[in-house]
């Protein structure tokens, strides 16, 4: 197993055969239930649902990028929202820029906002978005490059624990109230909206929804095996050995900052990734995903799912999303009481979430990121 | 599509083929006239309502939330509709902007729900928009608004600022003779818009100078005002007369007014004029010290009309609460839900494109002694009152507009919208028709004819 | 003693895996030089005019009370911590003094801790691996594949410190000896030139300790070790010269015989010791 | 435009004035004198109006169908209409006129169905108790329908606050004169400024003079005469500071003649230059303030997260939420115990603590306890535990702010000078916030609870076998952290909303607070709370108020990366564990 190359180690695992299995089954499944099997229907899949299931996996993909660094390099990011974010406005600014002259206005360039604004010329920082190719860089690049910026400086600094989660939500919180600003040129508080098309399909068919649902699905999947290659490889071991002990680790010779920083830009990427996925999906950005309760949230799925397992990170992803979705229309009143005591039963109860208990079934000998010690869960 | 799905008498089967989507629209509307009544003894109607029960909205949508299930209550009290009884379907989008499209989509997809009234932040109507133009749903929407906005499918029923803005600064102007102006706002789209068409009124109609226009924007739930209060007290001791125009949002209005008391300024010396102010609000501050400062609404729960009287004690027995105050949105809703009803008895159906048509030009009694009618751009004809806090919580109307004013979706004094007008009617059936170029801008309705054709 | 044996012979067998070789220059002097050394904590003096040197090749016992800045010396040599003054020079080239511990354990420092310090998430096979001598960047870590050489070289480690039957243990799970086995296995996986060892005894059976104590006196020669131990058996065991630390600087240096006849050597112990007790 | 003060001819007010010192009753006969009119409203703002003689009451009772007539002609939709209606009032020598302008002032002056003029006592609820405005008779309580509010906007309200402050210039009481005298500074016209001398002249209260005089040489200034500049200098009144602008930008014709030195621009502009000076001066004063007090609400909002974050190593999310109970608490105390908001929120201080303290213990025992050494899930589990109870706040009270009344002793500010006045609110708060702290030090330092709780901060196991109970000092623990959260909810009740949103504004800000201190210290609280407030208020002016949150949250993430243990860390060996 440890022979074959770092990519293709996880493919010789039950645990990620079994997650990518499921995964493409239920978009097999998906998508023959909501294209073969007529409206009306009780199998029938509707585009609300596709969408929905669309949005979950775009958050699971989140939970993943938050997972790899919390469970594997034990660095708990209160702000990992920003990176979704600032991927959800990189794939903004190219939706935006395709709506062309069929805005409200009609200017043949400018956003709606900015004529709203008065304002006479594109910002500098808008150009190129019109490509897909340059904005789908940027997705990755914007994050990985303010991952690059701010890790850099607090792995540096050897800034851990608490006060590197304070400082992840103060990004966070900056970044929110900077995007709030209208004078930043990214629509305020209203954010982006009112998407037409991408790569030339009509956001609006359900045709175009169900593939954005795929590639959503597809992207899951690959950050997923990327993931679990980067935790099977030795680099994998060294980020656990950094996690429970840093000092020790650098007594070997390995720069942690570096392994750090590496992991928490690759990280960065994938949540970008998963805010550019998610923006088409649910058809709008605004500066609320910078908020530090979302990124609260995020590590919360993580936990609930089971830390440290990458598939349960998909898993709490999911499950809270989806409890939201029914308890927010079933009792509309008290779903936060139901969302609410989840998270205490499930942290007092389940310390090591759903994924847990599915571990004790599956527990292997030698599966050895499936668990975590006591002092782990600690850290 | 999916609206000819929902309406379809019969069960039909559906392919997603367009030719076979309008042929079934077709039956549909055809077929509606002999089918349709037999099936409305059986099925309720289905009236959406999607606002806020939980985050920071809760604290003002979720009155709404009661005035609409209220208005149905009454309704179906009085034999309900085209004799179908009315149902409210609530969800919850929690504050949460992209959760609105969400549940948006829910209410009309998974629910089928004839109407909905919803949404009070500009950004989630902004969300919800494609939602309600893909599904083709309609969506009253009760609060004042910054305007540059007709969608086919959304009935503004709150203040365009035509209808609350320049009419509360030209009383300023006016009446109480202010010559200098303090602009403060919450930093987002309403209060960026309104000062926009605030300060090229006021430059332009009456020759303000730039140096009498202060405009200073703070974040949602700004707590700390200590420094705002303090220049805005300099700006306006400086020998004019000075007034404060303030589109500060919710929260941030009860640190802000306390500050303003403790530090001494009166009404009488520097009158700050809200816009999103309300009764509601007012019950969340002790008001001792700011009787005086002013609203601009359409509406005060202090009008004194019967129809006004009627729905506060309609209110306070439903809430059951003998405190329990009516604000001007609640209105918007109160006028909005009668002028729907209205459209479905005069159309005969819930079908939304005959409601789209059958609404404009509907008039029905507003709550402060006058008519609201829905003209072509889908807004209505609202009177513009402002009143004074009174130490009751409670305004005193100091001043009213002769007649009603109609929204104006596309504002005379932003550069890009001057040529905009929108009108719903045949033919124009255009949201953004610019008289400039002749032809309607980026309007959907083209872009969907493209698509048809595409396909 | 075959373990030993084979320790020896390992470098002949496997020289590749010797990391390039160290630049350490220990021509003209000693491996590891500290002068005139100072460090304090909020005006306390951990570390007073210290001055050290260690031969190539020479196995040293350091002594002292607690508090004598025995580990605070330990921290100044791997980079944990800096001094306020002074000069640590490892050979007569490098300055430990401009590096971070990284770079100092890629020079060939390598250190065990006080507490045994092992990860414990991982298993026992896998802490040898990370260890291990070898490209310590990212990508080739990333990269990094198993081989049959990198496994047997682990193999012998493993028969090394008597834990080859629970490779794939998980280090956790691991009592308390075993884990300073462990540990040391791992500082041997890392091929150092200058071991620093502190407490290795501790919580160990008097069987375990001997083989230790037969294992540190192996390595020395070939690389030099520095001992910090209580255990004053342990001590006499394997010491040739003793420092003895006192208040963060040198009270005593040469053999456990001479040192343990100096009075002032006496008087700080069973001053300290008597003191202790009487806690 | 400005609304002249007011309408009758204050010349006589000098006369009424020493009339005043003889106190006698007016004659009926001189009605219609403006001197009777002066002394009756006066004698009525004295409450004399029992002791006024029988020929008076009268009079009084004669006069009612005029009275009638006075009120009716307020009753018009036109504001000008009313103005004159007003003046008509104050020049009418009805005695009972200081008493309807103050009504109709305070928006209690309504018309009742039947054409009757009462004034409501009580506007709240549905039901409102009247009383008759002619005959002060008691009416009972009538339907808010039945009524007509005599509406009046702000210009009336000027006029009528004018016409009321002349009446008062000749009160006995030294605090109306005092405010009269405020009220007229920049207000006086040629009219007043002639009996003004006089007034000034008896005036025994030296504030009132010293404002008189500069009300008479802001007007004498207009006028054009250059020594009334020397009345004014220093003066930092914006009203002095706008009439000397007016000079200083030679809008003023002087009245010396020309070429004579100094000229009065010259004089403005130098008497201005000084007052620039010191206003400058004051505004940093106030910069200062603005920035301690907002400082000690981040301190006052942190200082409890310190304890069981700093202390126990809980990262309580729910903090906010317990902040929000204490605030709550306030406005229950209010509502248990109406008309007296000052005793409700005195009171407030021991129950908010209890309250947020019980339900800290709740947290403790329900759920913290389970969690011993998972920092990190605390933070998850008590999350959970602040979604609950803002729905529970929601549900069971109101999703809507609540009102808290501030009362009277600390509503207003103290004026230091004419340009510098500080809030008494944030006042008070700032020394709540500094006794908070100061208590908890002595807590933490001079008890028995404070060294069992650094004790077992410092080795558990330690203590434990040094017989120290470490479940019990957890619980006090977190009840102490919980209960001054509960302390700065009452605190904060003063200044900010009551509402469920209330902890959720504050609990980032309080983590960044005891971050940048540096956790576990209680002094660095202080220190960081104290700093970010005033680098905030000092950046405020210049950057806005968005900006400068942004450039003090950049500032924390750049700091942190100089000392990542924040301001005051932790030293030694256990720190680094």
């Amino acid at each position: 197993m440890q022979s074959r190359s770092w990519l293709m180690r996880p493919f010789g695992e039950r645990s990620t055969l079994i997650f990518l299995g499921v995964l493409l089954a239920t978009m097999a499944l998906v998508t023959l239930l909501h294209v073969a099997v007529p409206a009306g229907h009780p199998l029938y899949v509707s585009a609300y649902t596709v969408n929905l299931f669309g949005k979950y996996l775009s958050y699971a993909l989140l939970a993943v990028a938050v997972d790899l660094v919390w469970g594997y390099l034990g660095i708990l990011s209160l702000g990992h929202g920003a990176f979704f974010a600032l991927g959800g406005y990189a794939m903004g600014m190219y939706l935006m820029r395709q709506i062309g002259d069929r805005g409200v206005y009609g200017h043949p360039v400018l956003p709606d906002f900015m004529v709203f604004l008065n304002w006479d010329s594109l910002p500098w920082y808008w150009h190129g978005f019109d490509m897909a190719g340059f904005a789908f860089l940027m997705v990755l690049l914007i994050p990985g490059a303010l991952a690059l910026m701010f890790g850099f400086l607090a792995f540096r600094s050897r800034v851990t624990g608490v006060y590197l989660s304070i400082i992840t939500q103060a990004l966070t919180f900056a970044l929110m109230l900077a995007f709030f600003r209208n004078e930043m040129g990214f629509g305020g508080n209203n954010g982006l909206t009112d998407f037409r098309e991408i790569l030339g399909f009509n956001l609006r068919s359900s045709d175009t929804r169900l593939g954005l649902f795929l590639a959503t699905g597809v992207a899951l999947a690959l950050g997923y095996v990327l993931c679990r290659a980067i935790v099977t490889s030795k680099l994998g071991r060294v980020c656990v050995a950094t996690r429970d002990a840093e000092a020790r680790t650098r007594f070997l010779g390995y720069r942690v900052e570096r392994f750090q920083l590496f992991v928490f830009v690759v990280s960065a990427m994938l949540a970008g990734l998963a805010g550019a996925l998610y923006v088409p999906q649910v058809g709008i950005i605004n500066p609320s995903e910078f908020s530090p309760l979302f990124s609260i949230e995020i590590v919360l799925w993580v936990a609930l799912g089971g830390r440290a397992t990458l598939y349960g990170a998909v898993i709490g992803a999911i499950l809270v999303n989806y409890a939201k979705t029914v308890f927010t229309g079933v009792m509309p009143d008290a779903w936060l009481f139901a969302l609410g005591g989840l998270f205490v039963l499930v942290t007092v109860f389940l310390p090591r979430g759903v994924a847990g208990l599915l571990a004790l079934r599956l527990r292997r000998r030698g599966d050895s990121d499936a668990s975590l010690s006591a002092k782990e869960a600690a850290a | 599509m999916n609206a000819s799905r929902r309406n379809m008498p019969f069960p039909v089967r559906i392919m997603s083929s367009p030719s076979c989507a309008v042929a079934a629209a077709l039956l549909a509307v055809a077929s509606y006239g002999a089918v349709g009544q037999a099936l409305a003894q059986e099925e309720p109607i289905k009236v959406g309502i999607l606002h806020s029960l939980s985050g920071t909205m809760a604290i003002s949508e979720s009155t709404l939330k009661d005035t609409v299930e209220m208005l149905i209550e009454q309704q179906n009290e009085q034999g309900g509709l085209l004799g179908r009884q009315l149902e409210a379907v609530v969800v919850d989008p929690a504050s949460n902007w992209p959760l609105f499209a969400e549940r948006a989509r829910e209410l009309l997809e998974q629910h089928e729900v004839d109407v909905v009234f919803g949404n009070w932040t500009s950004v989630s109507r902004k969300a919800v928009l494609p939602v309600f133009e893909e599904l083709n749903g309609l969506l009253f929407y009760p609060v004042q608004y910054e305007g540059e906005e007709s969608s086919e499918n959304v009935f503004y029923t709150g203040a365009a600022p035509n209808q609350q803005a320049i009419p509360a600064v030209e009383y300023l102007l006016n009446e109480v003779g202010v010559e200098r102006f303090a602009l403060l706002g919450t930093d987002y789209v309403y209060p960026r818009t309104t000062n926009r068409i605030l300060e090229a009124f006021l430059k332009e109609e009456h020759g303000i100078a730039d140096e009498d226009i202060m405009i200073n924007y703070t974040p949602f739930g700004h707590s700390d005002w200590q420094n705002i209060v303090a220049e805005v007290r300099r700006f306006g001791s400086e020998g004019k007369k000075t007034a404060v125009v303030s589109t500060i949002n919710g929260d941030a209005n009860v640190p802000f007014y306390r500050e303003l008391a403790n530090q001494g300024i009166d009404a009488a010396d520097i009158p700050v004029i809200a816009f999103s102010v309300g009764e509601q609000e007012l019950s969340g501050i002790d008001t001792g010290p700011l009787v005086g400062h002013l609203a601009a609404w359409n509406y005060f729960m202090s009008v004194d009309t019967d129809a006004n009287y009627d729905f506060i004690d309609a209110w306070i027995d439903y809430t059951g609460d003998e405190e329990a105050v009516t604000n001007d949105p609640m209105e918007a809703h109160y006028i909005g839900f009668n002028m729907w009803a209205e459209a479905v008895r005069k159309a005969g159906t819930t079908d939304v494109d005959a409601i789209k048509e059958a609404i404009i030009g509907v008039t029905v009694p507003n709550l402060t002694g006058g008519y609201a009618a829905m003209m072509p751009n889908h807004h209505i004809t609202k009177p513009v009152l402002i009143g004074e806090v009174q130490d009751n919580g409670q305004f005193d109307i100091v001043w009213q507009t002769p007649s009603t004013v109609a929204g104006d979706a596309w504002s005379d004094y932003l550069p890009g919208s001057r040529d905009l007008i929108a009108d719903w009617r045949k033919p124009m059936e255009c949201g953004n028709f610019n008289v400039a170029s002749g032809r309607c801008g980026g309007s959907t309705a083209a872009e969907e004819a493209e698509a048809v054709l595409a396909e | 003693m075959s373990f030993l044996r084979s320790l020896a012979s390992r470098d002949r067998v496997f020289d590749f895996l010797v990391p390039v070789e160290s630049p350490v220059d220990v021509r003209h002097g000693p491996i590891l030089y500290l002068e005139d050394v100072t460090v304090s904590f909020d005006g306390f003096k951990a570390i007073n005019d210290l001055n050290l040197t260690i031969d190539d090749g020479e196995l040293r016992c350091i002594i002292g009370p607690n508090g004598a800045g025995k580990t605070t010396m330990m921290d100044i040599i791997t980079g944990k911590t800096q001094p306020d003054s002074g000069k640590v020079w490892f050979g007569s080239r490098h300055d430990l003094l401009t590096m971070n511990e990284p770079q100092i354990a890629s020079l060939g420092i390598g250190r065990k801790f006080q507490k045994p310090t092992v990860f414990e998430a991982l298993t026992v096979f896998e802490n040898l691996e990370l260890a291990m001598a070898a490209d310590k960047r990212i990508l080739p870590t990333l990269t990094a594949r198993m081989n049959g050489e990198i496994r047997d070289r682990i193999d012998e480690v493993l028969l090394t410190i008597g834990l080859a039957e629970l490779r794939g243990r998980r280090a956790g799970i691991l009592s308390h000896g075993q884990k300073q086995w462990l540990e040391i296995g791992m500082l041997l996986m890392q091929r150092p030139r200058l071991l620093l060892v502190d407490e290795p005894v501790a919580g160990m059976t008097e069987q375990e300790m001997e083989r230790t104590a037969e294992l540190l006196t192996g390595l020395a020669g070939k690389q030099s070790v520095v001992v910090v131990e209580h255990d004053m058996g342990f001590v006499r065991s394997i010491a040739r010269k003793v420092t003895v630390l006192h208040q963060g600087g040198v009270l005593a240096e040469g053999s456990m015989d001479q040192v343990s006849s100096d009075p002032r050597v006496v008087e700080v112990y069973l001053g300290a010791e008597a003191e202790e007790e009487a806690v | 435009m400005r609304y002249p003060p007011v309408a009758w001819p204050v010349a006589t007010g000098a006369r009424a004035g020493s009339a005043v010192e003889d106190s006698e009753p007016m004659h009926a006969a001189t009605r219609g004198s403006w001197l009777m009119v002066l002394v009756l409203a006066l004698t009525l703002a004295l409450g004399l109006t029992l002791a006024a003689p029988a020929s008076a009451q009268d009079a009084e009772r004669s006069d009612d169908t005029m009275a009638q007539a006075l009120l009716a002609a307020l009753d018009v939709s036109s504001f000008a209409a009313k103005g004159e209606a007003i003046e008509a009032i104050v020049r009418s020598d009805d005695p009972r006129a200081r008493g309807w302008l103050q009504a109709l002032l305070d928006g209690r002056l309504q018309r009742t169905d039947d054409g009757r003029f009462v004034v409501v006592l009580d506007n709240s609820g549905r039901q409102w108790p009247v009383e008759d405005a002619l005959t002060g008779e008691a009416l009972g309580e009538m339907s808010r329908r039945d009524l007509d509010r005599i509406g009046i906007n702000n210009a009336r309200r000027n006029q009528l606050r004018s016409a009321i402050a002349v009446v008062d210039l000749y009160a006995a009481d030294a605090g109306l004169r005092r405010a009269s005298a405020e009220r007229l500074l920049g207000e006086v016209d040629g009219d007043l400024a002639g009996s003004l001398a006089e007034v000034i002249e008896a005036e025994p209260d030296a504030r009132v003079k010293e404002r008189l005089l500069q009300a008479l040489a802001i007007y004498r200034l207009e006028q054009g005469e250059v020594e009334a500049i020397d009345d004014l200098r220093g003066s930092l009144h914006p009203r002095v500071r706008v009439a000397l602008a007016r000079a200083a930008s030679g809008a003023i014709e002087s009245r010396a003649a020309a070429g004579e030195e100094p000229t009065l621009v010259e004089e403005a502009r130098s008497a201005l230059s000084g007052i620039e000076q010191k206003l400058k001066v004051n505004r940093a004063v106030e910069t200062l303030y603005f920035g301690l007090s907002l400082g000690s609400v981040l301190v006052l909002a942190a200082i409890g997260l310190a304890i069981t974050f700093g202390v126990m190593g809980v990262i309580n999310m729910a903090h906010g939420e317990l902040i929000m109970l204490g605030a709550y608490t306030t406005w229950a105390m209010q509502q248990l115990l109406p008309g007296q908001p000052g005793l409700a929120l005195i009171l407030a201080i021991p129950t908010g603590f209890l309250v947020a303290a019980l339900a800290g213990i709740a947290i403790e025992r329900g759920v913290i306890q389970f969690l011993k050494g998972r920092p990190l899930e605390t933070l998850l589990a008590t999350f959970g535990i602040s979604l609950i109870l803002q729905q529970l706040v929601r549900t069971v009270i109101s999703p809507l702010n609540r009102t808290v009344v501030t009362p009277q002793w600390m509503s207003g500010s103290i004026a230091i000078n004419d340009a510098l006045s500080l809030t008494l609110n944030r006042m008070v708060v700032l020394g709540f916030a500094l006794v908070v702290f100061a208590a908890l030090m002595l807590i933490m330092r001079r008890t028995r609870l404070g060294l069992e709780v650094r004790a077992v901060t410092q080795n558990r196991a330690m203590a434990r076998s040094m017989g120290i109970r470490a479940t019990r000092v957890d619980i006090l623990t977190f009840a102490l952290g919980s209960g001054v959260a509960g302390l700065a909810g009452v605190a904060l009740s003063q200044l900010t909303n009551v509402g469920p949103n209330l902890g959720q504004n504050y609990i980032i800000d309080s983590f960044m607070v005891v971050v940048f201190g540096g956790v576990g210290n209680l002094w660095g609280t202080l220190v960081a709370g104290l700093s970010l407030g005033v680098i905030n208020q000092v950046l405020e002016p210049w950057a806005g108020a968005v900006m400068a949150k942004i450039i003090v949250l950049v500032f924390i993430i750049l700091f942190i990366q100089k000392r990542p243990r924040g301001l005051f860390p932790q030293k030694g060996r256990a720190a680094e564990g």
